[in-house]
């Protein structure tokens, strides 16, 4: 871990030392254990600053959008994926990134790990290869890793950056270098649930929603200079927690990221009420798969599938009278 | 409701003005019947449809969404209804995800030659949503939208 | 609603002109009807607003007969309520209607023609003979394409004395400019108002062209093939090879004993899956010529299909009375060469299965000559983007209707003729190069033209630039404009709406059908 | 200490407390709802959850809910009839509420019923109860006693429970507190349990995490501070990572700021009452379409000045607890504490 910190370090500054109105992105120790967050140096003697821990969640390609000037940016397999589709949708430019790919080996659902501490607050972690040991206020526990990670972390298919400048970190044999595809088997149980089960579970969700937007705040893909729901003339969507008005805020922000959600989980991390945002993207993701044979952020070329069509696309969902 | 207080659905149809519009006109001049059931809402293209406008349709309680549009290969803009195939296969497939019933928001292509088929098609999807009962699934309630009028002669 | 009135027959000319006076006198400013179609009917009421001076715009058709009254027959009340109800969602759209104004710009009125062939060459003189000026852009150095290569058709006439007449008449004509070793570099514009930039002459001076429509003649090559030693044997050759042959040194061709055409070279294989059509007839008649210069000649066929259109079949027909032997081989099991030097002779040996009867033929020739492919030029990819119009899979460009619009492009002001829309006759490419000057005049006839009216907008500070839009145009309408936001080119948009509906930031709506319009409507139909 | 509002309540006697609550009262308190630790109506006493750490909401969405409705209206031709929501007679107890959730009912008492009177938060707030309990072991987001509270304070509380093993020692802080003591479920308490409830405390207060803050305090001084900093680039430094979402304010105990708007179907429609908050764009975006808040730098530091400046000003109470929960929910990791901190530190430029 330390020689990891130790690269990224190297690679931020050999970018800083490279010209001048430069900004790197990357992760500092947070505040409390258990949290690393964003940050963005631009002086080489900040560069100490620099983390590289499973509780690096952030999506930093969050940041990127209309920024201006150099920037080097710290990516996971699914940060990386973001920037394709940014890239894409001309959010950034590639010549203005150098990108500082990191393999993952997933990150540490802070809730997961709190949820199993019997109401002890944490005061310390210490983060091993496969386990953590966490101390809390008078006792200490140890946690399985794998066990541990965020949901999209657990169903993640290609952790290691699709595109990089530079690639560090350790990538254990069997985590593929390219995307390969989703089986979506976490959805199955799920979907084999009947229509109303599933309106049961959605409302459950949904009524939990407080509407403070982190989701949308926090998703990479989330940069419209003015979402749906704040617009007026029409309102599409109501402004209050009522049920529909909440359920239809959050169909139609997975609506709108219909095939370019790159399945980074930010929109989940950042929930402060653990609402279960993923069910609705997963879907959709499955969708596009399923019937346009794409997956976000694999490859610069490829137009997301609503920019496009082809002639032959299914028509079986419709009335046959 | 009508006044006898039998549920009779309501269902919004929104038709692309070259073809199923055209369609449904057709099906006027030759004098076939079909139930009284839909509103039809004129749009130049199925491709205008923005999903708001079937959610909207849902919360605001209509019983049923049809949209219609140009056969493929014959949208009188070219590619209109094939972009706006592949937004409804997606829409359909996360609404009925969430619960709501299969059926309630369909899809249909129809030409303008094609009054028989409109008047099939809108037998079919109506008699359908019959089958499926009131929406309740996205609907708002307001509490002011069931203003206690007897409260309040 | 100040007004309410019931006519009995709205569309008549005197309850017109009552509406035009109520709207006068009333100062009404938005309108209603219920009755019949918009389809048909609301040119008619428009007029009658536009009568009254008020913007035929500001108008709402409420669709009460095709949609109601004729198809609900039976249901007196429950089709009252619904005419109601359709009454609440004009009246709710017609409240937001804005008034729309149709801005008028001058066109250019001349044309240029891509491609010196027979077809740009005959479309560029159609169009002059209407007076209308031409610049005609040739990449060789001289005009006439393909043609040139050709001595006569199928029926015996004669077509390079007709292409020098078209090509003296053009370069005759003082309307149309002709640049020859012309390359096309940049074009930009909308219809009756395109600029083009071409690289001229050797030196290669750039000259800017502005022009009202376009026209694409950019003709066919024919595939030099790899296959039957062609390119290693110089007795293997292709059908206008052939024709030169048969033009320049006839003594080689009377010396031959036996010829063999090979059909279908290089076409409707998975490479070039379409049929190049003009080859059965072109072998027929090169066939004819052979027994016509020498008739003890072994004149033989192989082919897939003869495909000899129409009264082409006669020629066929005439082709086998004179002893030309037609031979039929499979696609799975084409003819072999060999090149073979036997007893002090040398010549090429063809065996073929004859899948009838399943025999192993052999045939010994000192000529072969095979009917390849039309294929389209190279230049069509780059000059398809730079027009940004399709081209189809095989590489040829395609037409925005195959039945309804078979010259235009999707793209107002730009049309087709000739071999650059797949293979075809002389005959064929000429009726679509006076079809495709027609359809050029429709445009070019006006003196102006008129843009805007129902048709996009941007709200530039809700745009993100994605592009999503710029894509899913079917018209190319939306473009990047300053700092990355989206612009409509009002000229060129035709008011679908799906920029709108694939827009997410809200950024784009549409003039008469826009979101909030919509939305009323459907809140129009609560309770 | 004066026994009349100091009391003892076994922990066995707890539940014949809860019922005499439940009996007469509308109870809220922490509960669990799915992984998440709520405070929420509760409808039956086993449904409580205590000594699991704070609610992931504070107590404020029970008397200034996130959705309020303030009457139904319906446009007929004579005119305009409201319909106003029928006011709960029942009284209302907040069971389990930590102190510096109890302080923030303070400043939202300041807001909503000083200068401006708001029906709609008076008539609950005049019937409601705070039962307090203290917190044994705080977490290491909390920073409340920067702002004059505790871990046992009383602040804001009818009764506070606090915690010594098979008794709680119940402190009263306001005659309606005292009059709970009727009630036999209350002995009298002893020295030792006194003894013994300030060494909780002590325990409590010792291990709080005083680092975030450092030196820096909360007061008059950094008021003063602020007041010159505003336009620092500080500001720009310090929400560089900000994300603009509404989640620091939506979970504050004593963020208050809120929107009215009109829900209507056809001629009817309801007027309701719903949270806003300054982290978002539209919170100040002008109808011309300018914003004199354009971005989170601006919107950040209007935070932070009506926490520990206007409002001390204005209500001389800060906007602020220290309940952490800021602190710990923000998907950034944006620390107030730190922030607090680097203002301190900051000369005046």
């Amino acid at each position: 871990m330390s020689q990891l910190i130790h690269e990224i370090k190297e690679a931020a500054r050999d970018f800083l030392r490279d010209g001048e109105d430069r900004t790197v992105i990357g992760f500092e120790q947070g505040s409390l254990p258990l949290q690393s967050r964003p940050c963005f140096i631009r002086k080489e003697n900040d560069l100490e600053r620099l983390v590289w821990n499973g509780f690096c969640k952030n999506n930093l390609a969050g940041y990127l959008p209309k920024r201006k000037g150099k920037i080097a940016i710290v990516v996971k397999g699914c940060d990386s994926r973001a920037l394709v589709e940014l890239i894409k949708e001309n959010q950034i430019t590639r010549d203005q990134l150098v990108i500082i790919g990191v393999a993952c080996n997933g990150m540490i659902d802070r809730n997961k790990i709190e949820a199993d501490m019997d109401g002890e607050s944490i005061v310390d972690v210490e983060e091993g290869e496969d386990v953590l040991t966490i101390k809390g206020t008078n006792s200490s526990k140890v946690f399985d890793r794998k066990e541990y990670l965020y949901d999209h972390c657990k169903v993640c298919t290609n952790p290691v950056p699709v595109i990089h400048d530079i690639l560090l970190g350790q990538r254990d044999s069997n985590t593929p270098q390219a995307p390969v595809n989703d089986t979506f088997s976490d959805l199955e149980d799920f979907s084999a649930l009947d229509g109303k089960e599933r309106w049961k579970y959605f409302t459950e969700e949904m009524n939990k929603c407080i509407r403070c937007y982190a989701c949308r705040n926090a998703c990479p893909m989330c940069y419209c200079p003015e979402c749906f729901v704040d617009a007026s003339r029409p309102q599409w969507v109501g402004k209050s927690t009522d049920l529909s008005d909440t359920m239809i805020f959050h169909l139609m922000r997975a609506f709108h990221l219909a095939g370019r959600c790159v399945g980074c989980g930010a929109c989940e991390q950042a929930c402060p009420m653990g609402v279960d945002i993923r069910k609705l993207n997963r879907r959709l993701q499955k969708d596009v798969m399923d019937l346009f044979h794409y997956k976000a952020g694999c490859n610069l070329e490829e137009k997301t599938p609503l920019a496009t069509f082809r002639t032959d696309d299914s028509d079986s969902f419709m009335v046959e009278p | 409701m009508n006044e006898s207080g039998q549920w009779k659905p309501k269902i919004i149809a929104f038709l692309c003005n070259w073809c199923s519009y055209a369609g449904a006109d057709l099906a006027g001049t030759s004098r076939i019947q079909y139930p009284p059931n839909i509103r039809v809402v004129r749009v130049p293209c199925s491709g205008r449809i923005d999903p708001f406008f079937i959610l909207a349709s849902l919360q605001n309680g209509l019983d049923g969404v049809l949209v219609s549009g140009c056969h493929p290969g014959e949208c009188h803009y070219l590619s209109g209804n094939y972009s706006a195939r592949r937004k409804f296969a997606l829409l359909k497939g996360l609404l009925e995800y969430v619960g709501v019933e299969e059926g309630r928001v369909q899809f249909s292509w129809v030409s303008a030659s094609e009054g028989v088929r409109f008047a099939k098609v809108i037998e079919e999807v109506t008699s359908h949503i019959k089958t499926l009962g009131p929406a309740k699934i996205l609907v708002k309630n307001i509490p002011g939208g069931s203003f206690d009028v007897s409260a309040h002669p | 609603m100040v007004y309410a009135a019931e006519e009995t027959f709205a569309c008549s000319i005197d309850s017109v002109t009552r509406m035009a006076d109520t709207i006068r006198n009333k100062g009404l400013n938005r309108v209603i009807v219920a009755a019949c179609t918009p389809r048909t009917h609301e040119p008619v009421f428009q007029a009658a607003l536009r009568e009254a001076s008020l913007n035929p715009y500001l108008f709402e058709f409420a669709n009460i007969r095709e949609q109601c009254s004729l198809v609900h027959m039976n249901e007196k009340e429950t089709a009252t309520e619904k005419a109601k109800d359709l009454l609440c969602v004009a009246a709710s759209r017609a409240a937001l209607l804005q008034p729309l104004y149709r801005i008028s710009y001058k066109i250019i009125r001349s044309a240029l023609v891509i491609g010196g062939g027979i077809a740009g060459i005959k479309a560029a003189l159609s169009l002059a003979d209407q007076g209308i000026e031409v610049n005609l852009i040739e990449k060789n150095d001289t005009l006439g394409g393909l043609a040139r290569k050709i001595p006569e058709t199928l029926e015996g006439e004669d077509v390079q004395g007709f292409v020098d007449a078209l090509i003296q008449n053009a370069a005759e004509n003082s309307l149309i400019h002709i640049e020859t070793n012309a390359e096309f570099v940049d074009f930009s514009g909308y219809v009756g108002n395109f600029l083009s930039v071409v690289k001229t002459g050797k030196e290669g001076a750039l000259k800017e062209i502005r022009h009202g429509v376009t026209i694409v003649a950019t003709g066919a090559e024919e595939l030099k093939p790899r296959e039957y030693l062609y390119g290693e044997d110089g007795r293997v050759m292709t059908l206008l090879e052939l024709d030169e042959m048969i033009e320049k040194d006839n003594n080689s061709v009377k010396n031959c004993d036996a010829a063999v055409f090979i059909q279908c070279v290089g076409s409707r294989n998975d490479e070039r899956p379409y049929c190049s059509r003009v080859c059965c007839s072109h072998s027929v008649k090169n066939a004819l010529k052979l027994k016509e210069l020498k008739p003890e000649m072994d004149v033989y066929v192989l082919y897939r299909d003869m495909r000899t259109y129409g009264f082409k079949e006669d020629y066929y027909k005439k082709a086998s009375d004179q002893g030309v032997i037609f031979i039929r081989y499979q696609p799975e099991d084409p003819p072999d060469i060999h090149a073979i030097e036997e007893k002090g002779k040398s010549f090429l040996r063809l065996t073929a299965t004859e899948p009838m009867l399943g025999y192993r033929l052999e045939i010994d020739a000192d000529l072969v000559c095979l009917a390849t492919a039309s294929t389209p030029p190279a230049g069509n990819k780059p000059l398809s983007q730079m027009l940004k119009v399709p081209l189809n899979e095989d590489g040829f460009f395609m037409e925005a209707h195959m039945k309804l619009r078979p010259v235009d492009f999707a793209t107002d002001g730009i049309f087709m003729c000739g071999t650059a829309h797949n293979p075809k006759f002389i005959d064929e490419s000429i009726a679509q190069a006076e079809a495709a000057a027609s359809r050029a005049m429709t445009i070019l006839a006006k003196d102006e033209l008129t843009a805007g009216g129902p048709v996009s907008q941007v709200t530039t500070w809700k745009c993100s630039g994605c592009g999503v839009c710029w894509t899913v145009c079917p018209y190319q309408a939306i473009s990047c404009g300053e700092d990355g936001i989206s612009k409509v080119n009002e000229a060129l948009c035709k008011g679908c709406g799906v920029c709108v509906s694939s827009c997410r930031s809200g950024a784009l709506d549409l003039r008469g059908v826009s979101n909030e319009q919509t939305w009323s409507a459907i809140r129009a139909l609560l309770g | 200490m004066n026994s009349e509002n100091v009391k003892l309540l076994n922990k066995e006697r707890l539940d014949d407390f809860l019922k005499v609550l439940f009996r007469d009262c509308i109870v809220f308190g922490p509960t669990r709802k799915g992984n998440m630790l709520l405070f929420d109506r509760i409808e039956s006493i086993d449904d409580i959850v205590l000594g699991r750490g704070n609610t992931m909401n504070s107590v404020k969405d029970a008397l200034f809910p996130q959705k309020e409705n303030l009457f139904n209206y319906r446009h007929g031709d004579e005119g305009t009839e409201i319909q106003k929501p029928s006011a709960e007679e029942k009284g209302m107890v907040l069971f389990g509420v930590r102190p510096c959730d109890a302080q923030g009912l303070l400043l939202l008492d300041k807001v909503f019923g000083g200068g401006q009177k708001d029906p709609y938060y008076i008539d609950k707030r005049s019937k409601v109860a705070i039962i307090g309990i203290a917190c044994e072991n705080p977490d290491p987001a909390c920073f409340c006693l920067a702002l004059g509270g505790g871990p046992c304070s009383t602040k804001g509380s009818d009764l506070l429970l606090i915690d010594i093993g098979d008794k709680y020692l119940v402190k009263a802080g306001t005659p309606k507190g005292i009059a709970f003591f009727e009630e036999k479920v209350f002995e009298d308490a002893d020295d030792e349990a006194l003894a013994k409830a300030s060494l909780v405390e002590k325990k409590a207060e010792e291990s709080m995490n005083r680092a975030a803050l450092g030196e820096a305090g909360i007061g008059e001084a950094l008021e003063k501070r602020l007041e010159k900093l505003f336009d620092d680039p500080i500001w720009g430094e310090v929400t560089e990572s900000c994300l603009g979402c509404g989640v620091c304010t939506y979970l504050c105990p004593t963020c208050h700021c809120f929107d009215i708007l009109d829900e209507t179907v056809k001629s009817t429609g309801e007027r309701i009452r719903i949270w806003d908050s300054c982290q978002f764009p539209l919170f100040t975006r002008q109808a011309s379409g300018f914003n004199p808040r354009p971005s989170s730098k601006e919107r950040f530091r209007q935070r932070i000045m009506h926490k520990f400046c206007y409002l001390p000003k204005n209500e001389n109470l800060p906007g602020c607890v220290g309940c952490g929960r800021c602190v710990t929910k923000c998907p950034v990791n944006l620390d107030i504490r730190e922030v607090i901190k680097k203002i301190s530190l900051r000369e005046a430029t």
